[in-house]
């Protein structure tokens, strides 16, 4: 039965939110796969899956073009999907083989995609904010039209480099657009009791640059805010702040079980969790179930055929070992 | 004696320092936890989250904070989860508490510890992986600690905490569940003291941390084909054990170093800098170091695995040591 | 004529008042003292001059007692006056003399008296943030009733220790005073050019710290502000923020000619500067003249002596080279 | 040729290459003033200040955000001001700028120039004085580079920013008045190839930076005495050319290594144990290095003196090599 056309509020863009619904379905099977690899030992390096926070990564790069910039953190595999990355080479690079988007040199937590203006993302807490504030920079010096972007976690905001990184695009007014996931979590710990003041947005405020807040799990709300901030930084407004709020729905890393927080507290997260929230938005938007059900089912497809793929694929050989190091020196033993 | 982890020892010399002292605290990032390798786990249920302090992600305020609380009368052990993160807390530790005591005079007393959890591990690839204790030995007003045992773990790290000089503490990640017989009790492991892990007459490897261990396998590996190499763990880099290595080279005339570290400027050459310097009639072949090539830290196992300063790296090369002269 | 009771506000406290202009010539011969030591080239050394600052030094140290902590910057000479130190110990080691504070191995950018609480001046821009904060919380573990308080200038504010101090002091909730000396110079950078956002204030409070923003040329102002943080610390309320605005009358540093600002506004300044003010209150309020001109006459005969002392006191043993670096290893040359 | 200052040099080496390059700019504190020693007076008139831009006193954002300009396109010279004020940035130089070209597999090219004024000058104390070059060496990745010379500056620093990768880049605040002959346009000096500063048979004085002027000296003394000393100034101490010094022992049979930084874990332990490798059987004397003693550094002008490695000492430790065979 076809649904009628009033019940579709008129602002919803199907195909935007389908497209929307189908990017989180392969961030979400990706990670699957990860832990997978996890579990089967393939990866040995920590993984930190992003499962629950998808409509942040797809509702920030959605606003991005190719060109943008973006940078990342530890937990970067999905924005770097929505970034526009390949997953084969992605997975290959979490499996640390050939064909993967380094060479298998870097991993899941340096997984990078310079093509699509994904400038890597970063073992270390909030170095990537300096790091977009610098591509913003470059943007601005060579006179184009582009956006950087960050995102990072709550517990950045405790780093220098907030302080130091935003105030440094605000002084210079250039195109960047800082996102903060706030998960409530910095690895086992809940952020609220290491963080003082009134969060992630007055901080920002506090250096001059404008921040929003909204729902981090609704996928419409994080596109639309993206949208606002990157066409005022577009538009030559200097930099602009997002805090989006969502929740962690797995450990820290694969390894981590969690226990530190309570079985009902992650239950109801789980009622609130992205994909679910937009599928239901759909339905109601009259898009059928088996549509929805078909981008589950081709997203968990592909990246079996991803991880499929990436097990296959051979080791680097040696010599990438010695490669891109730097040009001037010889850095083998026995060269020195 | 007791059977126990080098993870294990760590904790049970901080809990017995600061059940002794109550000036000594702990504070780092989920520590309330147990710490990122276990570390410190249960001991906030002894000592409260006072004394076993979680953090904000602020790792120069971790070390800027306890340098300011160690000049206070306080004793804190600052765990920096990885040594590569103790890179953002460079000015506090360089500028502000290796200087402190000297620049203003010997009115301050900065008696601090510094965990850095260090060394190559399971695809750590290249942020999480680095072994940089050769750093902290070229700045005046540091003591910079390598344990390769639970034992050392143990008494250097309750020495450590009662120095009342900063202490660069390096415990080798790929140690934790190392298991080994601990003293009981109230032993601690003076700084500057080397140990031969291995006696030998043949050659000399000095060696440190989780290298030790590999550099006792080589030994064995060489003693097979009549070559004897006495192992020397250092176990403190600075102060370092010169006379120990000096009486060993005199017997050996062959001194080898091996160290996970890069070798370009590890501490590796400065002890076969010394040893060259001061150990020269005694030499009989050329002073040989073995480190990691200048390369950052791989994250895809084979590249990563050809970094590592093996035990078959270490018996080639002896080898060629031995037959140099 | 004895000035009419009626017009001497009541709440003035002229014995405090006396004692602060008292103390604020000392400061400002002493750092007249300094300067001349530099022009006669006995300190070679940067000497960085508070001339025009010395209501926030008085102002603030006037309540922090013995045993409460202070830490300052590279402009530290004034606080460290304020908070007790001997003057004559202070200028050998400016000079580099034996019998310096600390036996002239420190000098002017690390002036430091741990006797009156004093731990020193820092060369490195914010880094006392970091020590005070933990100051702070040596006291809290301790459960002493103490104050660790930190001056530092508008440029320090774009450091990373700013964040994370403040964030540390608010999280643990210590009992620390940070204070900022809004001088609107940052070296030769007017710093409002290099800072984002509403200034210092905004900043303290987005990180929980509650600030209030005082003349800093108006001692009683800085005074009354100072007390009302100290007792709200003491009071076990947590840290607190004072950013106090002035101006800095000399250039940066002895050897610096200042020539990037206008000789009108560095006139305009004089005119406003915190002794002359204060003497202005004190004669309305009745006090003679020679008074006031006494307390300028005594502290440049203080500090004649002082400097006549400190250059006439020997250099210190050379042994003292290898003294207090740490106890376990021989520093000496051949000792390695 | 033009006679001109270090100083000066370094600045002419910039502006050729901003006039040359409109991706080449400078970043750091009060640049637009000149700089704390004049090292940009004039440039921001010339070249505006977008290219010559001002930063806030925020070390650890202009170097990380320089990696990030860098790795879109840019070439940033930035300014550190002190050395010691680097220590403020080393997660972004040795976590970020040095790794990011392997860590990202090629992808990323980090062409950044990082200027640390170094050394000890004037009565700077303990946290204005350090020479810490030889950490950077230690470090995959970057170049360092210690000009010794007016020339050398700008032939160095040319090269240091048409590098396309991370340079550290070192000048010595005691040389900036220092006045020498200058090539006019473009010349660039190579990394990793040094300069013989004096020919001699009898030692290999190897130095850098402005040691090498002491090194000179003392081998003019020791000219007198009938002792001819080979000065060689490395320029570069990553890549540092082995083969110079090599050559120069085979001639020599004596090394001396002589720098100002301290001399435990300094990069002369990196020179004297490559030659102690290398060299055995060319050596007719032990290895020998000269650097501070493993002290902060003071501020009193005879306790600051004490520890410069000054001619009159490069000449005793020169005679004490030159006798022991
Ligand atoms: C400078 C630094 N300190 C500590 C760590 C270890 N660490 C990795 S992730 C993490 C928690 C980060 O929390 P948050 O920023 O909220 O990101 P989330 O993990 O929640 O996505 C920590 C402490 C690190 N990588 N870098
Ligand atoms: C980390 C660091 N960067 C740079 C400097 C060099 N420096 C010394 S004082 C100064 C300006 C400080 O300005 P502000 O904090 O406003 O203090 P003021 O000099 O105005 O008292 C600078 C940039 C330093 N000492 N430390
Ligand atoms: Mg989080
Ligand atoms: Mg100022």
């Amino acid at each position: 039965m076809p649904v009628p056309a009033t019940q579709v509020p008129r602002n919803l863009d199907i195909d935007r939110l389908l497209s929307h619904h189908r990017l989180m379905w392969r961030i979400r099977a990706f990670e699957e796969a990860a832990l997978q690899a996890n579990t089967e030992k393939l990866v040995l390096g920590a993984i930190h899956p992003s499962i629950g926070q998808e409509a942040i990564a797809v509702g920030v790069c959605c606003n991005l073009n190719r060109d943008d910039i973006l940078s990342s953190t530890h937990r970067g595999h999905g924005h770097t999907l929505a970034k526009g990355a390949d997953a084969t080479a992605m997975m290959r690079e979490l499996l640390g083989r050939e064909g993967g988007t380094s060479h298998g040199k870097g991993g899941s937590m340096h997984i990078a995609d310079f093509e699509v203006g994904m400038l890597g993302a970063n073992g270390v807490v909030a170095a990537n904010i300096h790091i977009t504030a610098g591509a913003a920079h470059a943007i601005r010096l060579r006179g184009e039209n582009r956006v950087a972007c960050s995102i990072f976690g709550d517990g950045a905001i405790n780093r220098g480099p907030f302080l130091e990184g935003l105030n440094w695009a605000k002084v210079f007014e250039l195109p960047a657009l800082f996102v903060c996931e706030d998960n409530g979590f910095a690895s086992t710990t809940r952020t609220a009791a290491m963080t003082g003041g009134p969060g992630p947005a007055a901080r920002a405020e506090a250096l001059g640059v404008p921040a929003v807040e909204v729902d981090g799990n609704d996928v419409m709300a994080v596109d639309e805010a993206a949208r606002e901030a990157v066409a005022a930084i577009r538009a030559g407004g200097g930099p602009r702040f997002i805090v989006a709020k969502t929740y962690r729905l797995t450990g820290h890393t694969a390894a981590d079980a969690a226990p530190y927080r309570p079985k009902d507290e992650v239950d109801e997260a789980w009622r609130h969790e992205p994909i679910a929230r937009l599928a239901q938005v759909l339905a109601d938007a009259g898009v059928k179930g088996a549509v929805l059900a078909g981008h589950e089912r081709d997203a968990r497809e592909e990246m079996d055929a991803v991880y499929a793929d990436a097990k296959a694929a051979p080791w680097p050989p040696l010599s990438r070992g010695y490669e891109d190091v730097q040009d001037a020196g010889d850095p083998r033993q026995g060269a020195f | 004696m007791a059977t126990m982890t080098y993870g294990e020892a760590g904790k049970q010399a901080l809990a017995e320092e600061m059940r002794r002292d109550p000036l000594v605290w702990a504070v780092g990032e989920d520590l309330g936890r147990g710490g990122v390798f276990g570390q410190y786990k249960g001991l906030v249920e002894e000592f409260g989250p006072l004394r076993i302090s979680d953090a904000p992600i602020s790792e120069a305020a971790i070390l800027g904070a306890a340098v300011g609380a160690a000049m206070t009368g306080t004793r804190p052990v600052v765990e920096m989860r990885f040594a590569d993160f103790a890179l953002c807390a460079v000015d506090e530790l360089i500028n502000q508490a290796a200087k402190a005591r000297f620049m203003f005079g010997g009115q301050a007393r900065v008696p601090l510890v510094v965990r850095e959890p260090m060394g190559m591990w399971r695809s750590s690839a290249a942020q999480h992986s680095q072994s940089l204790e050769g750093w902290y030995t070229h700045i005046p007003g540091l003591v910079v600690v390598c344990p390769s045992t639970p034992a050392d773990n143990k008494g250097l790290l309750k020495a450590a905490i009662r120095s009342d000089d900063p202490v660069v503490y390096f415990e080798h990640k790929n140690m934790w569940a190392l298991e080994g017989e601990v003293p009981d009790g109230d032993v601690t492991v003076p700084f500057g003291v080397a140990r031969t892990a291995r006696e030998g007459r043949d050659l000399t490897i000095v060696s440190w941390s989780a290298t030790v261990h590999a550099a006792t396998k080589a030994a064995e590996t060489l003693a097979g084909e009549g070559i004897e190499a006495e192992v020397i763990d250092l176990r403190t880099l600075w102060p370092w054990d010169r006379e120990a290595v000096f009486a060993s080279v005199a017997k050996t005339g062959r001194l080898m170093v091996a160290h996970e570290a890069v070798q370009v400027g590890g501490f590796g050459a400065e002890v076969a800098a010394t040893v060259a310097e001061h150990c020269f009639k005694d030499l009989k072949a050329p002073v040989k170091r073995l480190g990691s090539p200048r390369v950052p830290i791989a994250y895809a196992p084979p590249l990563e695995d050809m970094l590592r300063v093996t035990p078959e790296k270490i018996a080639e090369a002896a080898r060629a040591v031995v037959s140099e002269s």
